[in-house]
């Protein structure tokens, strides 16, 4: 048991038990903020990985964007403060066996795995992943074309959605 | 790095289960979106953790993981602004009354 | 690498338990009675009208819009910003044309008059 | 050099889609100028690379052709491009001319320059204009209101049209294949305001859906197959060997699995039967401007995949060998539906569904065909039947138009598109009238002159010659059919009297219509020329066969022509001339449906093929939903086992709703039978409560039901 | 002399060898020394806040012409102190129907999402939290965690004001986050790296703030907006919405929520010198002469580099309580269709200058840059003095309208 498997563990716990509080929790507005810590904790993990552009990306984006719209959509679309009745569905024990049939199959194969047993080789020196992200990102003979393609999917979700959420669109 | 890659997947594939108990058995739909971020989350873990344990130097796990980002951004501004226009016509986020596209 | 993150994480717990020392402290000091009057919701003084919920204008919702889809795309734009020493300047252009297709949703939303807030 | 200009080939029609969508609606003139120029570009192109291609020598083995990486797919690329081989060569040709023709044709058809409608709004068709010309008012025809509206899409079913046709893989094919069936729908439900438009719009959406579904299977078969789309990867000679020798289902080889899929996807886009019910409908929107669209370019599509498949079709056949089961259903396909539309289409009297049937028939003629693997006569036909059946089209939009003008001028309102209200316009529209004749002709294959003449007679050697004679004479007999309906036509049309004041008073309509009918009217007698058989009597020889040779050239080893024969060449002959004459013959006199001995219900109906769906289809479907539904409402009292099996009945009506009610729907919609619709509706209507997350569970359930089968019975994943 | 040097390896140094000598593991050690920079470090960084609000107080005081704090200890100087103390012992309220985690949680992420950045925070070469290379990032990072504390608190009140405050100051703060993460790239562009170290040696010869002035400017606006302090403090808008998100905190909580803020604003003061006036360093290479070679010592670097802090801390403060507050509106509009376009282009500029200039010789790559900034400014002048003086005709129509809006800017 190293230090580093110690922090995993933690971190482990921190995300699952967030994840869970989020699709469980009765409070919206509570679910959003679990989600956070949930995120957050996938941030660290991103940390461990040594991929610390995602890590921060992660919060900026994820803790700093996407949450933030997740609480005004909770509190736009809310006529109290406190969400009254169920928040889950009468029949909620159907997905969860779904959900444990499907993580215990891909656990299964996980284990089954003997690749996936190893662990990972020590960080070449000298690479400096985040400008070879930059250079993957634009250069003709690697992923220039998702990179544009990218913007205009997200131009396309800005167009959509402001059009959407301008309510003129009888 | 004395982690076995497996605990990552193993990791990876209960967020995804959550995520998706989440999105089945969630009555309210932004409750729904919230279980879609869980899962679109394994799968960037997943993305990460591989591109860590095959080869540092080639940058398509990052970069995939980078457009799942926007992706995750698009489909929850999108989602969420149905949501919203949905609730100001229906007064109501429930997705099981938000039953319109029926015929 | 790692040690730096390390770092980090020590850094950012230390950030949390600063501001609660404080908090505990005046726990312990400071009196306390609470009662109904002093509980109550400020509102000027006026009793509180109807509970807290407020219609919001969707218009925040539309900037928080915007401001997420920018902030993702600026997200790709930093690592370009890292790669222009070694690349030519055609990926220079790569990048500006990128900005030039954020910039058309900013302008959309603009026209849309989703920008106003009135 | 040519890479270039093929690459850019379908760029202009797209650019101008997008300019006029965002910049230029309200600009008329603009708009269509856009249009038109965008077209015209792309026109230049296609001939560039036309002529070039002639150039080459042996052209069938150096085509034209560059491709990009586009989506890399684990180690390898997922490869997109583009390719003229004599093939698309040829289709690109017509294509170019067809669509440039449309796109003039339709400035003159929706009235630019005249004045705005009264109370014209947009989703109807202009209802005409009253303008006070010195002292007296009368009403003349009124511009489209949605006239910009109208450039951008036929652009960008052009756009979507070149694509297919010089994409080299079948993924951009698809692509291309997808945007057209977009735009039948956007163009067949131009006119959303009248219901009829709208239902026919869904109807053929759903109906082409259906074809695509599968067309999309046999994509994903051949790429897990052959892990390439690209057709010079899956053509290859051992590649095919290995899909012909892989046995898959049904005892049929991969190959043949594939064609088949692939050829439900034809079966969808180009109205064979059992799918053709969405064609005549079609008919609804503006005329013919969109029925050409969909008559002589669109259906022509999906010939062209199924002719550009041949190879994979055909793989491990080859000529004088008794067909394989794939090639047997294609030409049992083809030539029924062959005859089948026929016999409907002697019985309809309005202008434009005739027209639609016989394409319908046409079509199944290429593809009878294809099926007996009849190559070159198939793209031979495929390429004069776009020509003429353009020209038909066109030619009847342009009888409507003037009868609209007769009809606002003397304000009698009698169906501008029913010929009984037709007769005698030879002189009041002689451009027209010359034209469709010559077109008319060339449909019912006219001997030596027409250009229809010479493919079918292709087609009927082929046949023939290689002793398939039941095609042979199914064919025959839709010929005949074919001459004899057309010649109606014609004759209901044109010849006799003026049978209303609308008629009396119909008048010829702008240069922008009669200009694209002129062209195409050379086209339908000159293009067949290209292709007359060394051996014919007489004329053989005298111009060498460059079709064959040409076209022929595509396949690995060039199909050799069929041996002259004098039964097939008898026939096409008896049946053409013997057809024409009959039609003038019984129906010079006809004044009134009345006196139409084929006004018998059995073919006025369609063979009631819509009721047939409506009970095979719709009972069943709407009796398991009102079963599974009861159990779905029970499923909160009883306990959890049925829970599940609620859920599992739900899938099943989700999937029934995806295979069985998408035909209730279009079919139902095609043409509201009402009680029945209703009865099926709620059935229906219940069981998707459109429950988004009954679905997904649904989904979910089943997928890992499957799974665990799979693992537990095949085992090993 | 060598502490003198490079004090944190000297003493760090020395600990390892100690623990080392006790017998202690080496990851362990590395943990404990981390544990006691970092203490010494947030420490620094709260005393520093301490005195800041008396700072505050004191100039807030000569700008509007008064004394400020003066009893308590020379100059007043022990006055914080004495506040700190009040807040501790002042009895806490917490609003009934308050949601009572979040409602602590609010102002302790408030303070620590301003704490966090110290730990980048280049006080000199020596002398440093630790270097990280997406440290610019981590500044907008962190923007998100501060943020977050801002709407968890408001929310967490359970009061209409506290939670319109908050909305409205999250509106704001993610509104102007896009300027300031546009204008965040061009010090990455001009140093080509985001660690603060990189940036900073890379401004030895030269400032950014010459380099690209109008991205310095762009990026002073949106840290005040970030900031939330006047002329952009809607959050806290007392004629409007009381005292905004924080209304029903008292005591040490809003302390909490106080001290952060002027920490924050000080931060961001540094940050601008990090960014673009060369941090500890940039001296146009006035050290390399020898004679000023004792400018490279850590201390006087760290000198140099907090006195530069405080300028950005004043000008802050200078602009706060010389500024009416803007109407929310307006500061809206004036974000996303003035500065945002106006940052964009300045990245745009920056980029294709860095690429096309990279031939020429300093000076010119200098003037060029210069130059082009100024024109782009100019430009941007003469279209808003040609909107204003629009606009100033529409205004002068239908003055009366403006009222309205205020009401529905709520």
């Amino acid at each position: 048991m190293t230090v580093d498997q110690i922090i995993f563990i933690l971190c482990a716990a921190l995300i699952l038990g967030s994840a869970l509080m989020v699709v469980t929790t009765g409070k919206l507005i509570h679910a959003a903020l679990w989600l956070v810590a949930a995120l957050f904790g996938v941030a660290i993990l991103y940390a461990i990985l040594q991929a610390g552009f995602l890590a921060v990306v992660q919060v900026v984006v994820y803790i700093g964007a996407i949450a933030i719209l997740f609480i005004f959509a909770v509190m736009l679309t809310r006529r109290e403060m406190l969400d009254k009745g169920a928040q889950t569905r009468s029949n909620w024990w159907l997905p969860a066996l779904l959900g444990l049939l499907i993580l215990t199959g891909l656990v299964f194969l996980i284990i089954g795995q003997p690749a996936f047993g190893r662990t990972a080789a020590e960080m070449p020196l000298g690479v400096d992943t985040l400008r070879n992200l930059g250079m993957a990102l634009v250069s003709q003979n690697a992923f220039v074309l998702p990179f544009e393609v990218a913007s205009i999917l997200l131009l396309a979700a800005l167009v959509g959605a402001v059009f959407v959420a301008s309510g003129n669109n009888e | 790095m004395s982690i076995p890659l497996s605990w990552y997947l193993i990791l990876a594939a209960a967020l995804f289960s959550i995520g998706l108990f989440g999105v089945l058995s969630r009555k309210n739909a932004i409750a729904i979106l919230l279980g879609v971020e869980l899962m679109l989350n394994a799968v960037n873990v997943n993305l990460v953790a591989f591109w860590r344990y095959q080869d540092p130097a080639k940058m398509a796990g990052q970069v995939f993981a980078i457009i799942v980002f926007a992706v995750a951004a698009a489909e929850v501004a999108v989602g969420l602004a149905l949501i919203i226009s949905v609730y100001r016509r229906r007064k109501t986020v429930v997705a099981d009354e938000i039953d319109l596209m029926k015929w | 690498m790692q040690n730096e993150w390390l770092y980090i994480g020590i850094f950012l717990v230390f950030g949390l338990i600063v501001p609660i020392v404080p908090l505990v402290f005046s726990r312990l000091v400071a009196p306390r009675k609470p009662n109904p009057i002093k509980q109550s919701t400020y509102e000027c003084g006026v009793e509180t009208v109807g509970d807290t919920w407020v219609q919001f204008k969707a218009q925040y919702y539309v900037f928080a819009l915007v401001f997420l889809i920018f902030d993702v795309e600026t997200v790709f734009l930093f690592p370009w910003a890292l790669s222009l020493k070694q690349m030519p300047l055609f990926v220079v252009l790569e990048g500006v044309l990128f900005i030039g297709i954020l910039v058309a949703g900013l302008v959309y939303a603009w026209r849309k008059g989703m920008l106003e807030w009135a | 050099m040519e890479k270039f200009i093929i690459w850019l080939l379908p760029l202009p029609p797209l650019l101008s889609f997008f300019v006029i969508l965002l910049f230029t609606n309200k600009r008329k003139a603009l708009s269509h100028g856009i249009a038109v120029g965008a077209a015209g570009l792309s026109w230049l192109g296609s001939m560039i690379i036309f002529i070039r291609a002639l150039g080459v020598e042996g052209f069938g083995k150096q085509v034209f052709g560059s491709s990009i990486n586009w989506l890399p797919t684990g180690s390898t690329w997922l490869k997109v491009g583009v390719q003229i081989d004599p093939l698309s060569a040829i289709v690109v040709f017509f294509v170019a001319w067809t669509v440039l023709a449309i796109f003039v044709y339709s400035i003159g058809y929706h009235n630019f320059g005249q004045p705005k409608g009264d109370h014209d709004v947009a989703g109807l068709p202009p209802q005409g204009a009253t303008v006070t010309e010195h002292g007296h008012k009368h009403s003349v025809p009124s511009i489209e209101p949605m006239y910009s509206r109208f450039f951008a899409f036929i652009s960008l079913f052009a756009f979507g049209m070149y694509t297919l046709v010089v994409s080299d893989n079948l993924l951009t094919l698809f692509v291309g294949w997808e945007i057209m069936g977009l735009c039948s729908y956007l163009l067949i439900g131009f006119w959303f305001g009248k219901p009829s438009a709208r239902n026919a719009a869904v109807k053929a959406f759903m109906t082409t859906r259906i074809g695509d579904v599968f067309m999309l299977l046999g994509i994903a078969f051949v790429y897990s197959f052959t892990s390439s789309l690209s057709f010079s990867e899956i053509f290859k000679p051992d590649m095919l060997q290995a899909l012909a020798s892989t046995p898959a289902f049904f005892g049929l080889s991969a190959a043949g699995i594939i064609g088949l899929l692939l050829f439900i996807g034809t079966v969808g886009k180009s109205a064979q039967w059992p799918l053709h019910v969405w064609l005549p409908d079609a008919m609804e929107g503006p005329t013919p401007v969109s029925a050409m669209i969909h008559a002589a370019t669109m259906v022509s599509a999906g010939v062209y995949m199924i002719i550009r498949m041949f190879p994979l079709i055909s793989a491990g056949w080859t000529e004088g060998m008794p067909l394989n089961t794939t090639m047997s259903i294609i030409a049992f396909i083809g030539a029924f539906t062959a005859l089948f539309a026929a016999t409907i289409a002697v019985a309809q009297n309005d202008i434009k569904r005739v027209l639609a049937y016989s394409t319908i028939s046409q079509l199944g003629f290429m593809i009878a065909a294809l099926g007996i693997g009849a190559y070159v006569a198939a793209a031979f036909h495929l390429v004069t039947h776009a020509f003429f059946k353009a020209l038909l089209f066109l030619g009847s939009g342009s009888v409507i138009h003037g009868m609209e003008h007769g009809v606002l001028h003397t304000g009698d309102h009698v169906d501008p598109q029913d010929m009984f209200n037709m007769g005698g316009l030879r002189k009041k529209m002689p451009i027209t009238f010359w034209t469709f004749l010559i077109g008319g002709f060339a449909l019912s294959g006219f001997p030596v002159l027409t250009a229809g003449f010479w493919s079918k007679d292709e087609i009927f050697a082929e046949t023939f010659g290689n002793g398939h004679l039941a095609v042979f004479i199914v064919l025959a007999v839709a010929a005949f059919l074919t001459a004899f309906y057309t010649m109606r036509q014609i004759t209901l049309t044109f010849f006799g009297e003026p049978r209303t004041k609308a008629a009396k008073h119909a008048s010829e309509t702008p240069w922008t219509m009669t200009v694209p009918l002129i062209v195409l009217a050379v086209f339908a007698v000159g293009f067949g020329w290209v292709g007359i058989p060394e051996h014919f009597p007489g004329l053989g020889g005298l111009i060498p066969n460059w079709f064959h040779e040409f076209v022929g050239g595509t396949l690995t080893e060039l199909p050799k022509a069929v041996e002259f024969s004098w039964v097939p060449l008898i026939t096409s002959l008896c049946v053409a001339l013997g057809g024409l004459f009959f039609g003038w013959l019984v129906y010079r006199k006809v004044k009134s449906p009345k006196q139409d001995f084929l006004q018998i219900p059995v073919l006025k109906n369609k063979w009631y093929f819509d009721e047939i769906y409506n009970f095979v289809f719709i009972k069943p479907a709407s009796w398991i939903a009102e079963k599974f539904t009861s159990l779905y409402m029970d499923q909160t009292v009883i306990d959890g086992l049925l829970h599940s099996v609620a859920r599992f009945s739900l899938f099943l009506g989700d999937a029934f709703r995806n295979y069985f009610d998408k035909p209730v729907i279009n079919e139902f919609f095609g043409d509201g039978t009402g009680n029945v619709v209703k009865a099926s509706g709620s059935g229906l209507r219940k069981i998707q409560a459109g429950r988004i997350q009954y679905y997904m569970v649904a989904s979910v359930t089943v997928l890992v039901i499957f799974a665990l089968l799979y693992y537990f019975l095949i085992g090993g994943l | 002399m060598i502490f003198l040097n490079d004090p944190i390896n000297f003493i760090a140094g020395w600990m390892r060898g100690l623990l080392t000598g006790w017998g202690l593991p080496e990851g362990l050690t590395t943990v404990i020394i981390y544990v006691i920079g970092i203490t010494v470090l947030i420490v620094f960084a709260m005393v520093l806040d301490i005195l800041l609000v008396w700072v505050e107080r004191k100039v807030v005081a000569r700008f509007q012409d008064r004394i400020g704090p003066n009893r308590i200890g020379p100059f007043g100087l022990i006055q914080p102190f004495a506040d700190i103390i009040k807040l501790i012992i002042k009895e806490d309220l917490t609003p009934a129907g308050a949601d009572k985690l979040l409602y602590n949680l609010g102002p302790v992420l408030a303070i620590a999402s301003v704490i966090i950045l110290w730990a980048i925070l280049p006080l000199s070469e020596k002398i440093f939290g630790v270097d990280l290379n997406v440290a610019v990032l981590y500044l907008v990072a962190a923007g998100a965690l501060g943020t977050l504390s801002i709407i968890v608190g408001g929310w967490a009140s359970n009061n209409k004001y506290a939670l319109l405050g908050a909305f409205r100051m999250v509106a704001n703060m993610i509104a102007y986050e896009i300027p300031m993460v546009v204008v965040l790239l061009i010090p990455t562009i001009l140093a080509d790296t985001m660690s603060v170290q990189g940036i900073t040696q890379a401004q030895s010869g030269m400032w950014f703030a010459i380099l690209s002035p109008l991205g310095l400017i762009i990026f002073l606006i949106s840290a005040i907006a970030e900031l939330g302090r006047s002329p952009f403090d809607l959050n806290e808008a007392e004629s409007e919405i009381v005292a905004g998100f924080h209304i029903e905190y008292s005591g040490m909580k809003f302390g909490l929520f106080y001290a952060g803020e002027l920490l924050h604003a000080f931060t961001f003061g540094g940050f601008m010198a990090v960014l673009f006036f060369g941090g500890y360093g940039g001296f146009f290479g006035l050290e390399k002469i020898g004679f000023f070679s004792w400018l490279d010592n850590p201390f006087v670097q760290a000198l140099v580099f907090l006195a530069k802090a405080m300028f950005g801390y004043w000008v802050i403060m200078w602009i706060k309580y010389s500024m009416p507050r803007i109407r929310i509106d307006h500061m809206l509009a004036f974000n996303w269709k003035f500065l945002t376009p106006l940052a964009l282009v300045v990245l745009v500029n920056t980029a294709v200058l860095s690429k096309v200039l990279a031939g020429l010789p300093a000076w010119g790559y200098v003037l060029g840059m210069f130059l082009s900034n100024i024109v782009i400014g100019f430009i941007t002048v003469e279209i808003l003095r040609a909107y204003g003086r629009k606009q100033h005709k529409v205004e002068s129509k239908l003055s009366p309208q403006n009222t309205q809006n205020q009401e529905q800017a709520v």
